[in-house]
């Protein structure tokens, strides 16, 4: 059960054309820039993304310098502003690259269903707006609900502050975020850190996600990302 | 009432004086979430009595002050605006889902979203300007679904001046019906069952004058109270 | 925003004949022992109770002495060996109590959609089995699930560790069990701990339940519980 | 071949010998509930060279030994089955609605559950004795719909000699087509598409006598090995 791999470019060696990855972190907070640069350097093409955003404080906008990504599932895209166009967004007003819009919390539960079997849920969220488009809405209790179905994907790229070599990982401040989820949805979770630490160094109250959802570590190199308002 | 296209702009507060008071509605205790733009503002106008305990929806209660010394930026340490922020004495963090399973769950006493068009049934558009594309769902959706109470704080009218307070929007939707209380730079208009009722006006204005740039119909008591700050 | 009352007495006052109560707690660990038994003493009547287990590890089965409990709701309540009858048992053989058994599960996922705004959710457990009788089922994917719908409270009495005076809650060991959904999904939470300190106090990354849930605290006595097969 | 009730029980292993028979299924490195009673034995006879790590539900990843010193008892740090336990280095704690999304979302490689009846589809029937009412159902439905391998460990016949392995199971059902093993006194039986496969008997017996004390047809290739312990 030997989880710590040697370098980022061996913990995603078997990445494949067409996978599917989530990506975790906010903005610049918990963002596996690591994993996310080794991709680059990869080159795998047709890829899937499942990030909370894409173009602000990440480095995923990176991937679509050599159109590695073939779609972006996320709730943040577009920025609303005039701020300078991402490649992503340059690209997506050209068709080459599709977007699947949601909203966050909707992303989160979806994930996290994904992880925690269950087959489908109701939300509130998003009724009456485009996103209801070709759901099931209910009526439950007097309020309306839309069915919402479960997010998986081949590959979870995650970043989270120490790891002990059982895969247990904690976080600091805000990174936890969809690190913390997609950790539970993914066939091959590949987490990037600051510091690999034996068992028993972490305090087990500490631990936000446990070892059992963790295949692959890696120490992460220093990616510092200014990135705000 | 939706001609006031090329009529000149009327001069109402600043984007500060809106924030000062969106400020004046929350209380001791609550916990409140504030949005891109301008509701960040709000937290810069809270009374001295007041203690509040701000949201982020990226996976902090109890965040505060804006970090501005460069040597204490720390990208992990960000509120859902990408801004680095102080951590408050009581702060907790937390993941995604466990983020929008408090907001969704109706955890959230306040949150001030900036808005593009507010409906007179409380329907709320902000995530997509149709002409320009693309837009941006982000935690909007889940918090106008989740929060108790729902505040937008925005300008009264566009750039053209065209009204953003109208009898339907036409700008895809956020939220159905889920509005309580608009706060522009013209004035403060509550949305109840019976439709909108305005509250207080800006300094120098009649309430005459905010109904004619405005797109729905608004009910008053005379004398309408000036904006409280 | 006062949290802390004088005692358990104080903190439970408002509790009413037919209250709905869920109570924390996994046998032993983390049972609100000084709460139950306040309840005991105050003597209401009618009580649904919504909890794990009763009558193994926990103080549950005092409240039939006087017959407060009308109904239980809970995953384990009888036990299988030939031990000796609780309380709650022999009442439930004289058709004296309700019970609504369910898998630990789906208790456990019904009160998190409680606290998280879900509508329902659709769960593979049980599906074969006398739970699936008169409920929803649905093939997804190739696989069927029942739906399944929130659990809510009127109050929730929990068991945590140390609680700062904002309500931010840690937990020892295997001890967090149903105390933090629970914590969630009541009207009004309260919860016993070992310790109350100041905010600032507690490493908000170890902060299990973020203050928002809590709506009082108080200081539990020590009441050492031995049971174990 | 149910009417065996008349005849002399047959002499199996004692319950220690079908714990170390079920621990010769784990393998270095998984994850494994072992619910109440037998199953709680086989953490007792893993092979030195095997480490896994023991789930328990009640909220524990990485429980040890079970603590026999009075002075160590610490109620708060239990397993599912309420016995005091050790917390070993690499160890995570997390609440009941976190812990039943890792089971029911596939995270847990083995789990061991003890049996009533078992039939030839691998349904299971664990949770309550008609006869005797109430029942608990606890975590056997999630962990049976949950875990990836659910193994049974029982005795093959009841006190007055009825087979527990059945064509049909008459008891209440835990899960439907879920078991992938029987481990029992008198023999191992794989579950498959085909049927029951006899894979191995106690020592002294016969496949024709286990066949004898069982109320399915079992299929054997001769010569059927003796069990592994």
């Amino acid at each position: 059960m030997e989880k710590v791999f040697p370098s980022a470019e061996a913990a995603i060696a078997d990445v494949f054309d067409g996978a599917t990855i989530m990506f975790g972190g906010f903005a610049s907070a918990g963002s596996p820039t690591t994993l996310i640069l080794a991709l680059k350097h990869k080159g795998v093409q047709g890829i899937t993304g499942i990030a909370n955003n894409i173009g602000i404080g990440d480095r995923l906008d990176d991937l679509c310098e050599s159109f590695q990504l073939k779609k972006m599932v996320c709730s943040f895209a577009i920025r609303a502003s005039s701020a300078a166009k991402s490649r992503f967004e340059q690209q997506y007003r050209q068709g080459l690259v599709e977007l699947e819009l949601m909203p966050q919390g909707t992303l989160a539960e979806r994930i996290r269903a994904g992880g925690a079997g269950i087959g489908a849920f109701y939300t509130p969220t998003g009724v009456g707006t485009v996103v209801e488009a070709a759901k099931e809405k209910r009526t439950i209790d007097g309020r309306d609900y839309l069915l919402e179905y479960p997010l998986r994907a081949d590959f979870a790229f995650l970043k989270a502050h120490k790891a002990d070599r059982f895969g247990n990982l904690v976080y600091r401040y805000a990174s936890r975020n969809f690190n913390a989820v997609m950790a539970t949805a993914a066939d091959v979770v590949i987490a990037e850190v600051d510091e690999i630490v034996e068992p028993g160094e972490l305090d087990p109250e500490l631990v936000v996600t446990p070892s059992v959802y963790v295949d692959r570590i890696v120490k992460g190199d220093r990616h510092v990302i200014r990135w705000y308002t | 009432m939706s001609s006031a296209g090329t009529r000149e702009r009327p001069t109402g507060l600043t984007r500060e004086l809106i924030a000062m008071r969106v400020a004046r509605e929350l209380r001791d205790g609550m916990v409140v979430n504030l949005g891109f733009g301008l509701p960040t503002l709000v937290a810069n106008f809270l009374p001295p009595e007041v203690t509040v305990l701000f949201q982020s929806e990226n996976g902090i209660l109890g965040y505060g002050a804006i970090i501005q010394e460069d040597a204490r930026f720390d990208q992990d340490r960000i509120n859902a605006g990408g801004q680095p922020v102080e951590i408050v004495p009581g702060a907790a963090f937390f993941d995604s889902a466990q983020s929008f399973a408090m907001i969704r769950g109706g955890h959230i006493d306040v949150a001030v979203l900036g808005g593009l068009q507010v409906s007179e049934k409380g329907d709320l558009a902000n995530w997509l300007v149709p002409a320009r594309g693309g837009g941006s769902i982000g935690g909007a959706m889940d918090l106008a679904v989740g929060a108790r109470c729902l505040v937008v704080a925005m300008e009264h009218v566009t750039r053209e001046g065209e009204p953003r307070v109208l009898e339907e929007c036409t700008y895809p939707l956020t939220a159905v019906a889920a509005v309580k209380l608009i706060v522009t730079d013209l004035a403060v208009i509550e949305v109840t069952p019976e439709g909108l009722v305005l509250k207080e006006v800006a300094p120098g204005l009649t309430a005459a004058e905010v109904q004619a740039w405005t797109g729905a119909r608004l009910r008053w008591t005379d004398p309408v109270p000036e904006m409280r700050l």
